[in-house]
């Protein structure tokens, strides 16, 4: 099992990185994708079967074909993306190590109280995950329809704002 | 009630002023409501004299415990009597052409209003937001129909009056917070702040950089209510505010206000002996004369106390009187430079008699009002120190050194020889009048003025002025 | 909740308008259903849930909302230039009604997935409303810019929320332990998340551009529902979690945030950007009011906010006036106005010296009550920042005052059109009703 | 049970705190707006990672509900930045940063 999950992390951190730090776009698309099934993994791991299944049918299904697709339609990859002065790039990755060594170490000082004892087992199966979200979750599973409702209209007002430019 | 209706009533008529277009019926409008309003500070005057005081409350904001309250005491009501008076005087002077006269008249009436409200108020809270509802009108009046170097000037003026109002509300938050009692060190700090605050109204010698360019900017009428009234709102905060809450600043930090008041005596006095205008002849005069009111009223003792607010009165008249004959040339000739004035008594012998009235006025000359002002107030200040005496005396020396240097420029001479006639208007002679007959009557029979100001009136200052 | 449900019906409405047989109701319509999404909060008063409560303080902020975009309604309403016609902009109507629903969800949560959901759903239709001015390129970077940011503040505030529920085991506030430090950092994370929101230093970079970018409409009416939906979530957030977690933070941020905002202002020449950075030093004077909680606390931070409010709304109407009399929107288009239209130049007085916090107008009470506060928490070297502060900010918000009375660039007069008098109309008699009865808004808390 | 006694928390916290890292020096360094939404959605995931595992450690499932939540905020929001570049590239035929650096913070 900590064969698995070191494997599953290394997996993750790496492609994460291949994401940040590759060139071109598509084989940054693509190590994203492979990050998200990592971490997909993990879900199964952790036991979270159902949340597993979506993050494999949204995320690396739906999202990341949506990118492709938008990618594709820029034709944006024969162009690599010109970089950032180097200073800039230091600069940024030394924040991010610093708020790395800030959140760790909060982490290792408040571990006692962090870690658990173990508790019974945990399945995220649909049929445990379904009554929680239909009746305890209900009201922000419709308040969710307001969001979509705003980005669909949205969606729609700037994507047809071309075209009735072009029309006047 | 008396005194909310005289609070209100300039408020409503200038709302109704910035509704009309025309000069004339604005001006009308503006005639009409000054002297209304004249008539219900006499009336309130009246009722003064009857009940001993007058006082009105009506809660406003109750979650802060903030109520409309006002009160009167003698040297109240005279501020009130002067805030009543000086506006009458600016509208009746007001004659020339200019552009949307509704909204000035409005402005000014607006500024009556705030004064009304800032000598009538009996709490701190009121007395702040009069105090800074004084400034937007003369600001706007300065900025719409100010003269060449106007924005400038309005900028200076705004920043020093509101750094001014800030010190204050940082020491009326001050008091607030330590409800009334405020600790030694406090009050030196509270002082302090609302030194600085009155110290930029009256102004007094390192605040006062603001004051010569905005009376030269100012149209007449803007000019006599900032030198008439606008001016004692800083004497009046010394007297209500700075006296009550923080006494053992004042005890302590006198002689250094005094010192201060004391340079700017002789800095306005020296200053007023070069300047080639006459409004900022008038300006440097009036810093002199506000520094020995200021000074006379640290002196702690009940003559220089009562001069001082006799002489509040006095020098309004007078300064009243000398900007609206400075209008009256302005207008006639064109220019107030000093180069190019002269020989005007020959065309107009009343108005130079009258300016020589106004002028032995302000240098203290006796028989006049400002002889009996100065004089209490040297009294009182010879009687804490003998050298603050002599050298706050010397501004009567150099007064009528300037005073004089003015009267030759403008009125002796041979002058420009084509200058026009002057034919003074009925309203300009009346006036003029009146304000000659009240300079010699005020010096020759003081005492019910002075008997309005006695200093018993507000000793017992009550502690009403608290929250 | 009816007052969700009412909005979202409203916003489908809004969407439909294109289609809808009689338009001309739209308007009256809307507003009632304003009017009835308010008087819903009477209906439930108080509800409270494991996901929301709908109490006193969501009550009143949301009442606020609610009357920031019916205004804004009524002048967005009348302008129909969004698409080069004439028809009333129907759909961004329909988003501005969506992201007020968020705004009331904000001032209404329990539960921290609440909170983010509403965050959401506010963001969302700002994002497309900053951009919907398709023809000027300023407006789509402002979206994008805008987007990008708010992505990653969203990131911020659920990492926040995850290491909360990682130190606590619960999505519900006032669980964390005062010695878990997970939790902790966690809380801060989330007050960085709602900060960015507010436009608070160091997350304030995106406010000047979309302030400049977004179309001036969208732009008062965001800049006053933001803050004020906020403001009213951090209030509900900090109030139940203790002081020693956020104290140190919250006052420097406040301290930066007002001292950077002015500083920047004063050197605006643009309008729009003028009045983001005073926004920004706004927020920091609002986060004072946090140092420490107190009773007193919530009516202060619901007072500022809805004088805040009241005044941005006054001036971006003056501004986009200006826009249409064929100006853009920089300080010297203000030359000139009291000559052009008097009306307009007293609400731009009235609205400018509100937000400098000159006396009787309800900003200065707002700034009274700060300054009651940061006294009362005896901070003294606070005191005299903050002091110096409005000052600074009186200063330049006294050139804006200065420049409608000197020589113009135009001499033609502004013409209004009825749905902006309409809002010139309602905005001056807000002003006066909150100068003459502030005792309305301080008495509810 | 046996996985989760010999995984320990804090583990979870710092794969998702290096990942979300990782995401944020992305978002920092990156001039293309694509690979900046990316790294986003890599920061939301990092945050997912740590609420389904002490979802697990809590033996709660109400932080699993609110990862459901975050996937479709998250699927809106792509939506609204896709439409957001694409809109910009129409303008200007790119979607590089960078290069609309009019507006100044």
């Amino acid at each position: 099992m900590v064969t698995l999950f070191l494997v599953l992390s290394l997996l993750t951190v790496l492609s994460a990185l291949c994401v940040v730090f590759t060139r071109n776009l598509i084989y940054s698309v693509l190590s994203l994708i492979v990050c998200f099934f990592a971490i997909a993994g993990h879900y199964v791991l952790l036991k979270a079967s159902f949340l597993a299944v979506i993050q494999v049918i949204v995320y690396a299904g739906a999202i990341m074909v949506l990118f492709l697709f938008m990618l594709m339609l820029m034709n944006l990859n024969k162009k690599a993306e010109a970089s950032k002065p180097f200073s800039l790039k230091v600069v940024a990755v030394g924040v991010c190590l610093l708020v790395l060594v800030a959140l760790v170490s909060i982490v290792f000082l408040s571990a006692p109280r962090v870690c658990f004892a173990p508790l019974a087992p945990v399945s995220g199966s649909v049929s445990a995950l379904g009554p929680l979200l239909f009746n305890e979750y209900a009201i922000p599973f419709e308040l969710t329809s307001i969001l979509f409702l705003s980005a669909v209209a949205g969606v729609v007002m700037i994507g047809s704002y071309g075209k009735k430019a072009k029309k006047q | 009630m008396i005194l909310l209706g005289v609070i209100l009533f300039p408020f409503l008529s200038a709302i109704v002023s910035f509704f009309l277009h025309s000069e004339k019926g604005s001006k009308a409008w503006a005639l009409l409501s000054v002297f209304i309003e004249g008539f219900l500070v006499f009336f309130s005057a009246y009722l003064y004299s009857q009940a001993g005081y007058l006082s009105v409350e009506i809660p406003w904001i109750q979650t802060l415990g903030i109520h409309l309250h006002f009160g009167v005491r003698g040297f109240e009501l005279w501020m009130m009597i002067l805030s009543a008076v000086v506006p009458a005087m600016a509208v009746v002077s007001s004659s020339s052409k200019r552009a949307n006269p509704g909204s000035y008249y409005g402005l000014l009436l607006g500024m009556q209003g705030a004064l009304m409200g800032l000598f009538a108020c009996a709490n701190l809270f009121l007395f702040y937001i009069f105090w800074e509802l004084s400034i937007l009108p003369s600001f706007f009046l300065l900025m719409g129909w100010g003269g060449l170097r106007k924005e400038k000037t309005a900028v200076t003026y705004v920043v020093y009056s509101l750094a001014g109002s800030f010190a204050l509300l940082a020491g009326l938050l001050y008091v607030f917070m330590s409800g009334g009692q405020v600790s030694v060190y406090g009050q030196m700090g509270v002082f302090i702040l609302f030194f600085i605050a009155v110290a930029i109204k009256i102004p007094l010698w390192p605040f006062h950089s603001w004051q010569p360019d905005t009376y030269e900017q100012t149209d007449h009428a803007t000019t006599m209510m900032v030198a008439g009234v606008l001016s004692k709102m800083g004497l009046l905060g010394i007297l209500k505010v700075m006296l009550l809450f923080a006494p053992l600043g004042a005890v302590f930090s006198s002689d250094k206000v005094i010192g201060l008041a004391i340079v700017s005596i002789l800095y306005g006095s020296s200053l007023a002996l070069v300047q080639g205008h006459f409004k900022r002849v008038i300006a440097y005069s009036s810093l002199a004369h506000m520094g020995l009111m200021a000074a006379s009223l640290f002196s702690g003792t009940s003559e220089g106390i009562q001069g001082s607010i006799f002489q509040m009165g006095s020098h309004a008249l007078n300064v009243v009187g000398l900007i609206w004959i400075g209008h009256i040339i302005y207008e006639r000739t064109g220019t107030l430079k000093l180069a190019e004035l002269g020989g005007i008594r020959s065309r107009s012998p009343f108005l130079s008699a009258v300016f020589l009235v106004v002028i032995l006025g302000s240098i203290g000359f006796p028989l006049t009002n400002g002889f009996v002002g100065e004089t209490l107030m040297l009294f009182g200040l010879y009687s804490v120190h003998p050298l603050f005496a002599i050298l706050a005396g010397l501004s009567l020396v150099l007064g009528a050194w300037y005073m004089m240097r003015l009267f030759q420029a403008v009125m002796l001479g041979k002058g420009n020889s084509n200058l026009p006639e002057f034919n003074l208007t009925w309203s300009e002679r009346i006036g003029l009048g009146v304000i000659m007959v009240s300079i010699v009557g005020m010096g020759i029979f003081p005492q019910p003025f002075l008997d309005f100001v006695t200093p018993s009136s507000f000793k017992e200052s009550d502690s009403s002025c608290t929250q | 909740m009816y007052s969700i449900i009412i909005l979202t019906v409203l916003g489908i409405i809004g969407m439909l308008g294109d289609m809808l047989p009689l338009k001309r109701l739209f308007l009256p319509v809307t507003l009632l259903g304003f009017a009835l999404a308010w008087l819903g909060y009477f209906f439930e008063f108080p509800m409270h849930t494991s996901l929301f409560s709908f109490d006193l303080i969501s009550m009143c902020f949301g009442g606020v909302m609610l009357v920031i975009t019916g205004i804004s309604v009524i002048t967005v309403y009348g302008y129909g230039s969004f698409k080069h016609g004439s028809e009333p902009p129907y759909t961004v109507l329909a988003l501005m009604i969506f992201a007020t629903a968020g705004g009331l969800l904000m001032v209404a949560w329990s539960h921290l997935m609440m909170l983010f959901l509403a965050i959401e759903i506010l963001s969302i239709p700002l994002y497309v409303l900053v951009g919907s001015q398709g023809d000027r390129k300023a407006s789509q970077e402002a979206s994008l810019k805008y987007f990008l940011l708010g992505a990653v503040a969203s990131c911020i505030f659920l990492f926040g929320m995850a290491l909360y529920y990682a130190g606590t085991g619960s999505f519900l506030l006032g669980a964390v332990h005062p010695h878990s430090l997970v939790g902790s950092a966690g809380v801060l994370l989330m007050i960085a998340g709602v900060c960015f929101k507010a436009g608070v230093v160091p997350f304030h970079s995106w406010v000047p551009d979309v302030y400049e970018g977004a179309p001036t409409v969208i732009t008062g009416w965001m800049a006053a529902l933001v803050k004020v939906a906020a403001f009213g979530a951090l209030t509900k957030m900090v109030g139940s979690l203790s002081y020693s977690v956020w104290g140190l933070e919250v006052m420097g941020m406040a301290v930066l945030t007002m001292t950077l905002g002015n500083v920047l202002a004063v050197q605006q020449g643009s309008l729009k950007r003028l009045l983001a950075y005073s926004g920004i030093a706004h927020a920091g004077y609002m986060l004072l009011v946090f140092l420490p909680v107190t009773e007193t606390s919530i009516t202060t931070v619901f007072f500022y906010g809805a004088s805040y409010a009241l005044g941005t709304l006054g001036v971006f109407t003056v501004i986009h006036i200006l826009e249409q009399s064929g100006l853009s929107a920089t300080v010297d288009a203000l030359r000139g106005l009291f000559k052009r239209n008097k009306t307009v130049t007293l609400l731009w007085c009235l609205s400018v010296l509100s937000l400098a916090g000159i006396p009787p107008l309800p900003g200065f009470f707002a700034k009274l009550l700060v300054l009651m506060h940061v006294v009362k928490a005896h901070h003294s070297g606070l005191l005299w920042v903050t002091f110096l502060n409005f000052l600074v900010g009186v200063y330049y918000y006294f050139r804006l005052i200065l420049y409608p009375f000197t020589g113009g660039l135009s001499e033609e007069s502004v013409v209004l059109s009825v749905w902006q008098k309409v809002g010139v109309v309602i905005l001056l008699i807000l002003t006066w009703g909150a100068v003459l009865f502030p005792e309305f808004l301080l008495s509810v808390f | 049970m046996t996985y989760l006694e010999t995984i320990p928390s804090e583990w979870y916290l710092i794969l998702s705190a290096i990942v979300f890292c990782i995401g944020l020096c992305g978002v920092l360094i990156r001039r293309n707006a694509m690979s900046v939404l990316m790294c986003i959605e890599m920061m939301l995931n990092a945050v997912m990672l740590l609420l389904v595992a002490f979802s697990g450690y809590y033996r709660d499932f109400s932080a699993q509900i609110a990862v459901f939540f975050i996937m479709i905020v998250a699927a809106a929001e792509v939506a609204v930045g896709l439409v957001i570049f694409s809109m910009m590239f129409k303008k200007t035929s790119s979607i590089d940063l960078d290069d609309w650096g009019h507006l100044k913070g």
